[in-house]
């Protein structure tokens, strides 16, 4: 999709007549909506949940420790916030798969991933992931062990997951900010193993 | 699923198509519509549960077929009007003007107050945890009905376990409880829980290829199994 | 609704428009695709269940945007390419030639025998009843569950009634056993019931102004409540 | 919507690109289609339903015949056909009201009424009248009234329904044939009642 230039289109008509109709009736700040705009665009995204995840990796107390109150190991790291507010982190392992969704929303673990992405939201992954995930999954090119159980985590409530990868093979040398280039958004989804593109 | 939203299982959708590189908004009135919605709902004039009850009154075909900011452009408007200050003809009135003219600059004013306090939620968090006395329902392992019950309105418990067997294995805490609070009724937090459901439960005998399906779940739409 | 025709219940349609005068057909087309779904139903090449579960193939906003003769066309292609007597490659490429000369005529061959046979059909019936010696599970009176196990494939107990209590109201006949005539497994017959369901059992309590839907439903489909 | 000259439209062109291939195969009758159609266009539609109506009115003891066993007291009327192997007749009374819907797909009773018109084969009237029934109807022009107990009909096996509308008032006179043209199709399904447009 990449960026528009749509300042005619309907939506953007819509979206405009909105702001300035609130701005003049003195109830919305506009300071407001560009700050909140510019933290999701340039402060919060998924290299929060890469340290969260190069750390585990690095260090097998804080991976205790994040897998028992996911929500207070990463506020060690400093991340906290709105969508983030009661975080589990679900252990991808050689028996286990995990994978998140919403099915009737959106929901997504904001403070550590940042927004979602558009197919994340969309009704083709929503309704499909939960009956046939195998099948997204090797659509999204990742296939499983016949093995491995594969879990599908509905974000229904008010918890919000993230996947902790698998560590990729041959990285015991790397340091831990080499390991954060290496977890992808999608690995922290359960979409794609940490390592690949 | 009563309402247009609740797709989990739905059949005859098509392949999951991922962007590469995706920026986070796609558009510049997708920046203002998410900055918008946060903003007024920073300042109290709905809450989420309302919001998101505005997305799924809209009908199933344009709820496919729309794009995610749009659909939140049409709770948005709901909401800004049920709320009071704003009405239809306000909207419909200013986007014909602007229509007309398309260089009209949208005004500014600024509260850095607010603006703070709405940053610091953000990078804070606002949970929806309550304090609650009653004693939680359920245990880790024991097995538990969904309710099968039709709610017509805001839910949260989604069609596809409705009516279905799981295992609770974990214990969250009380919620606010999203369809009083949609319905302007008030928190009334519950205990929430984390249910696994077999995928043979879930799916029936002909499940090909499904997997065991963990749902998050308040108190109130469990039973004992 | 694992599938888009299992709509009842669904929230947020429209108001239902009614035609003055409505022809029987509304083209020529839909004459067409009338006359020879019953015609290569009428030669066995397909039945009408798995006519119908074409029709339930559709993915959800094609089936809602498309008219009702346009999802017959739909599954009349599939199932007689499924029938194995013409490929999509043909419909496709003899659409395109009929599109560049859209004056040819459609060829014509008369089979008299089979038309009367298929006309005495017609006003004959073909009733799906059939002999079962096995007896019924249910009497008038009894209550009765409705399944709650998720059919993915052609099914024929509604959604809206999955998993809910009624009362069997009527006994009637032993019937062809549409999941599996759909899937090619054989006719299978069953009992029939027809069920009543209160509305706050099947639409929950904040159901308004709803009212007790009588459901006929096949023997496998209950349990005893 | 009425007729359309719509040859070169694509359910058109679809419709002629299948039915040429299945006559050059050898496998479609022409003749079968023309008369299917003209039997329905013009031999079998809500006429039957209404004499059998008119009849029921006219005679108690057939009335009583209908109510139990409607395929045959149909058949008395030399009246049968496919979608109308199994029919149920179903009484409106001053207490009961009767309609009938497919929520799966567009069941009808053929041989008494006809093709199903647009509207009974519509999403909309699908969904909703098992839902709110009292609005859909009411929509439609018939209001209820609250003491009367409403039910829906849900065509979802083999049963065919027909409703036997009351009979209107001042109508002692009236021949069975003119009884006859009081009784519409809508009225046979439900949501009007006899006597009214």
């Amino acid at each position: 999709m990449g960026e528009h230039d749509d300042t005619v289109n309907y939506p953007s008509l819509r979206t405009r007549a909105i702001e300035s109709l609130l701005v003049e009736k003195g109830i919305l700040a506009s300071d407001a909506v560009d700050r909140v705009v510019s933290t999701y665009e340039e402060d919060i995204g998924p290299l929060n949940g890469a340290r969260v995840v190069a750390r585990a990796w690095s260090d097998g107390e804080y991976k205790t420790r994040l897998l028992e109150n996911a929500t207070g190991a990463i506020a060690e790291l400093g991340i906290s916030g709105m969508q983030g507010e009661n975080m589990v982190a679900l252990e991808n392992t050689s028996e286990v798969h995990n994978v998140v969704v919403c099915t009737l929303c959106s929901c997504y673990p904001w403070p550590v991933l940042g927004l979602p992405p558009y197919w994340y939201k969309s009704p083709e992954y929503r309704a499909r992931v939960v009956v046939e995930p195998r099948a997204v999954l090797e659509e999204l090119g990742l296939e499983l062990d016949d093995s491995q159980e594969l879990r599908v985590w509905d974000s229904s409530a008010d918890i919000r997951y993230m996947v902790l990868p698998e560590r990729p093979a041959g990285t015991d040398d790397l340091s831990e900010e080499e390991l954060t280039e290496l977890v992808t958004r999608d690995s922290m989804i359960g979409v794609a193993r940490a390592g690949t593109s | 699923m009563a309402r247009a939203h609740d797709i989990g299982g739905l059949k005859g959708l098509g392949r999951v198509e991922m962007e590469q590189d995706e920026p986070v908004f796609h558009s510049e009135w997708e920046r203002r519509v998410f900055g918008i919605t946060m903003a007024t709902l920073g300042k109290g004039l709905f809450n989420i549960e309302q919001f998101r009850s505005g997305v799924e009154e809209i009908p199933i075909v344009p709820y496919l077929e729309s794009s995610y900011y749009e659909r939140w452009i049409a709770t948005l408007e709901r909401n800004l009007i049920r709320a009071g200050v704003v009405s239809e003809d306000e909207i419909d009135a200013r986007t014909t003007e602007l229509s007309h003219r398309p260089e009209t600059e949208v005004g500014r004013r600024e509260e850095p107050e607010f603006c703070e306090m709405l940053l610091g939620a953000i990078h804070g968090g606002m949970s929806p945890e309550r304090e609650l006395d009653a004693p939680k329902g359920f245990e880790i392992g024991d097995r538990v009905v969904a309710s099968g019950t039709e709610v017509l309105t805001h839910t949260r418990l989604p069609r596809y376990v409705r009516g279905k067997t799981g295992v609770v294995v974990r214990l969250d805490k009380a919620f606010v409880f999203p369809e009083s609070n949609a319905a302007g009724d008030g928190e009334n937090p519950e205990w929430c829980y984390c249910v696994r459901f077999e995928a043979e439960d879930v799916w029936g005998p002909n499940a090909e290829n499904a997997a065991p399906v963990y749902v998050d779940v308040w108190e109130s739409y469990l039973v004992a199994a």
